[in-house]
């Protein structure tokens, strides 16, 4: 709820869904959605997901140094895909490509208690970071 | 929290909670309406005062209702009830039934259930055929459809008043005499039109009606079903016991639910005129204030088509239906009926109606009831355009 | 006037009340359960906070509780779905009921509905054949009877609890066993029985098992059904629609009534010792008293039978029914079931006891509740015996 | 209700049976309930009913210079027939024994209010008369 600035009990209260605290934390109030500039030095993207799935994700990180010194994200999908973009732009910064690389579905899916049926909010979470990376490869920043 | 999901259920009105109270209270008139003494027979006609003021709003006679609980149990009932009774007519062949793709489950699944069974009787089972009509992309099955799904086996027409989801009225005025001349039987499933439109079964040749009290600011768990005195609509009973409800629908009666359901119905006659113009007002002023955003499209309805005053369905292009309601917790509305929201499934009824599962998904109904005021519909509309627009934003795909 | 048609119905304990108001209230939490919002949430919370209390009154789990409109519906749901449920499977001989001729009408009417129609399947209709095993003078239709009755066709036995006429208990948890050794399913009407017994279905392999509200100082319009999960029984719906309570019985949950019958189990559970102890010895009290009277006869019971503690049922010589009635009017008792009062017939289970119709018809049904007062009970019982003493004085017949 | 002393108004109260307001007030308060004393002067008694039927009425009449000048009933059966041996009772005193052959159906049937489904009451009180008057004829008092 981009629009919203609504204090964290209000958001729990106002959680009726029963998404986990993470999720819906990042879905009420995510940071660095959107994109950046075109032309942003340093930025590359990725992208996993269908609209026929009901689920796209899209990331943008700007590699500064060998470093994320920045990202972004946008989604289309439920809340809890939605959580994921947030999420993993955050869990990125600062990380060198090697490390990103190090991405382990099972703290993802852990931290933002990712449920069985969602799992493959998860998966087009990791799809993306790897799409990423193949374009970091290609572009050689 | 703005509550819009008054298709789904109704708060009482403080009238019907007054009524309800003498016959609820511990010291109250408790007794069984079926007991021949003194507390018992007091019951009784406060539950014939109620079935009386039910009759009145739909311009039936008292002794046309029988009190079930609720409008899928009048459903169930009169479906089941009239095949089976016309099943155990000698003439073993095929029951058909014709139907609309848009009615209630409680309809739909009525009758899978009768082509899966077919219909037990003395001389073996029948089967049961079901014709499921689909309707025009505004929502509406013409009278003229239904007369060309007819065959001589043709039993009963089951056809919604007013659908549930998108509010659209159906000419059951106008297919009424003309089933009636052919022989076949109407039952019409009026939970979301009683109240919201005029009835009047005194005109209407209409030979089962379905009622259910809590869309009407009465009690959940109390319904009716009109079943025609002249000509005499017959029924088999589907709930066996005492014998109660002439024989239609033992049980005993729960008094303080139905004298609920008498006071709402009260009410809604008395009301009718005034809460159509107040809760249609804000239906079209919500709708208007929707159009602010790009890419809505209202569900049902079109040029000469009527919508009951307090149904709006919009499909809103862009976003993902989960999180878009998700987005907005702050307002009790519905995607599609109370009923399947659970399931999460695209509303089957917006698919009937030609949308695809996406912008199926991505839809609200949104009810207005007594209590709505033009706050309620200024701050819902608000949030609904600020959350609508955040996640076109926050979509990869939303080229705006 | 003195109220002892407890068995008939029961008024709203005064807690029961007070937790259905917050449900009721024009401003209370009034949203549908299956609504996936807010107040919908809250909603199903209560609904489900009910279901484990109505559960822990009967040693059952949550899950296995069934919301129905009252024990007739419970009954017919049993039966009918569980012989639904079995038609379906491919044999295709005749299915069995052993129930006794005492059970509540809605157990015998569906019974005789089910023996005249059959099942419906899609293999065509399967013949059902009922056994109603007559009882002894006492009421008792006991464990080896049953199993004598049983053929390898029994599906099925359907005994009450308790007798809503004669209060007698039937052995059902010596029975319970036998069946479930011998495959066959129990169906057990405790509409009687909950409340007035400890029951513990953790102990008790009864399969189904009939549970009605307003028998418990709960509201009217609503019951449960016990469904056992381990191991399985197995149930046809018999009320389509929007798939609710596991797909086992539509329809909108009405959540103050549901509370409702929560508040009274729970209660029920709390106070069942204290209540027994109470109201049975005022029963008792009543029934010396009345023993003033000569010639009167105590119907079902006897060395060894337990007779659940609200009801005493007796049989007054020399007086006829209507005028026995007639000269009580600040006394609401009954004669026979509230169900069949109407007819004037005289009482089916007495006569299966083997009364004659004389003296079945001069028989009264009473039964005692919380609010049952010693002074309640001295002056009903002056008053009886007055007025037996007053129209036997009145007969050509009666010679002392 | 003969032990009961009611007023009028709370007899009606008590009266939720819809039984019709004279036959109501007969039953509730039979006048001249009961029998004569054995060996009573003038006694002529009449009986018609069986146990079987659930209705026995019997009644007595005392026969002054050929004129009832009191009388008496029994009855077994429904508030009706009380309410049929009480009126006859009633109606009978001051009659000659012809008179009391003018006994009317019609009438008993209108002054009670009894409706269609008990009209048998009323004719077992007419046999009751008739039975009186036979043993009237043979006792020749
Ligand atoms: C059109 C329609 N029919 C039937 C029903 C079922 O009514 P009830 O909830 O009383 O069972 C509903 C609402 O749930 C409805 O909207
Ligand atoms: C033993 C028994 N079974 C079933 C019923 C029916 O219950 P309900 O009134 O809830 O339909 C009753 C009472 O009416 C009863 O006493």
């Amino acid at each position: 709820m981009g629009g919203l600035n609504m204090e964290a009990a209000e958001m729990e209260m106002t959680n009726p869904f029963a998404y986990s605290a993470p999720i819906w934390q990042r879905f009420s109030a995510p940071f660095r959605a959107g994109r950046f500039a075109d032309g942003t030095a340093g930025v590359v993207s990725g992208q996993a997901g269908t609209p026929a799935a009901r689920s796209v994700l899209k990331l943008q990180l700007q590699f500064v140094a060998g470093r994320v010194a920045d990202g972004r994200f946008q989604a289309y999908g439920c809340p809890t895909s939605i959580a994921v973009g947030a999420w993993l732009v955050e869990w990125a910064i600062g990380k060198s490509a090697a490390e990103l690389r190090g991405l382990s579905l099972a703290e993802l899916r852990g931290t933002l208690e990712i449920a069985d049926d969602r799992a493959h909010c998860a998966v087009m979470g990791e799809d993306a970071v790897l799409a990423l990376l193949s374009q970091y490869q290609e572009s050689r920043i | 929290m703005i509550y819009l999901d008054y298709a789904a259920t109704t708060p009482l009105d403080a009238r019907v909670f007054e009524a309800m109270l003498p016959y609820l209270r511990p010291d109250g008139v408790f007794a069984n309406p079926a007991s021949t003494h003194g507390p018992g027979f007091k019951a009784r006609a406060a539950v014939e005062k109620a079935r009386a003021q039910v009759a009145a709003l739909i311009g039936a006679e008292p002794g046309e209702i029988v009190w079930t609980s609720g409008a899928t149990e009048s459903n169930n009932l009169a479906l089941k009830g009239a095949l089976e009774f016309r099943g155990a007519a000698p003439a073993s062949k095929t029951l058909h039934i014709v139907t609309s793709r848009t009615e209630h489950k409680c309809v739909l699944d009525t009758c899978r259930y009768l082509e899966a069974q077919g219909v037990s009787g003395r001389s073996g089972g029948q089967p049961v055929r079901v014709t499921y009509l689909k309707p025009s992309a505004n929502g509406v099955v013409t009278p003229e459809e239904v007369l060309a799904a007819l065959t001589p086996e043709t039993l009963l027409v089951s056809l919604m008043w007013v659908n549930n989801e998108i509010g659209v009225v159906q000419e059951v005025e106008r297919l009424a005499p003309m089933l009636r001349e052919r022989g076949v039987l109407l039952h019409v499933d009026a939970a979301q039109a009683a109240g919201k439109l005029p009835i009047d079964l005194g005109r209407t040749p209409i030979d089962l009606l379905s009622l259910s009290a809590h869309k009407v600011y009465g009690p959940k768990g109390i319904g009716a079903l009109f079943v025609r005195r002249r000509p005499r609509a017959r029924l088999n009973p589907q709930m066996h016991g005492g014998g109660h409800e002439q024989g239609m629908r033992s049980g005993t009666l729960a008094t303080h639910q139905i004298v609920g359901m008498g006071a709402a119905f009260d009410v809604a006659r008395t009301d009718l005129a005034a809460d159509a113009a107040h809760i249609g007002g804000l239906r079209d002023a919500l709708w208007s204030r929707l159009q602010a955003l790009p890419r809505v499209q209202r569900n049902g309805g079109g040029e000469g088509i009527a919508i009951a005053p307090h149904l709006l369905n919009v499909s809103f292009e862009g976003v993902e239906g989960e999180s878009l309601r998700a987005s907005l917790p702050e307002l009790a509305v519905s995607s599609g009926s109370a009923c399947s929201s659970a399931t999460q499934e695209p509303s089957y009824v917006l698919r009937a109606l030609g949308r695809d599962d996406e912008l199926a998904n991505a839809s609200l109904r949104f009810s207005l009831g007594r209590a709505t005021t033009a706050a309620d519909i200024e701050r819902a509309a608000g949030l609904v355009i600020q959350q609508v627009q955040w996640l076109r934003e926050l979509s990869p795909l939303w080229a705006a």
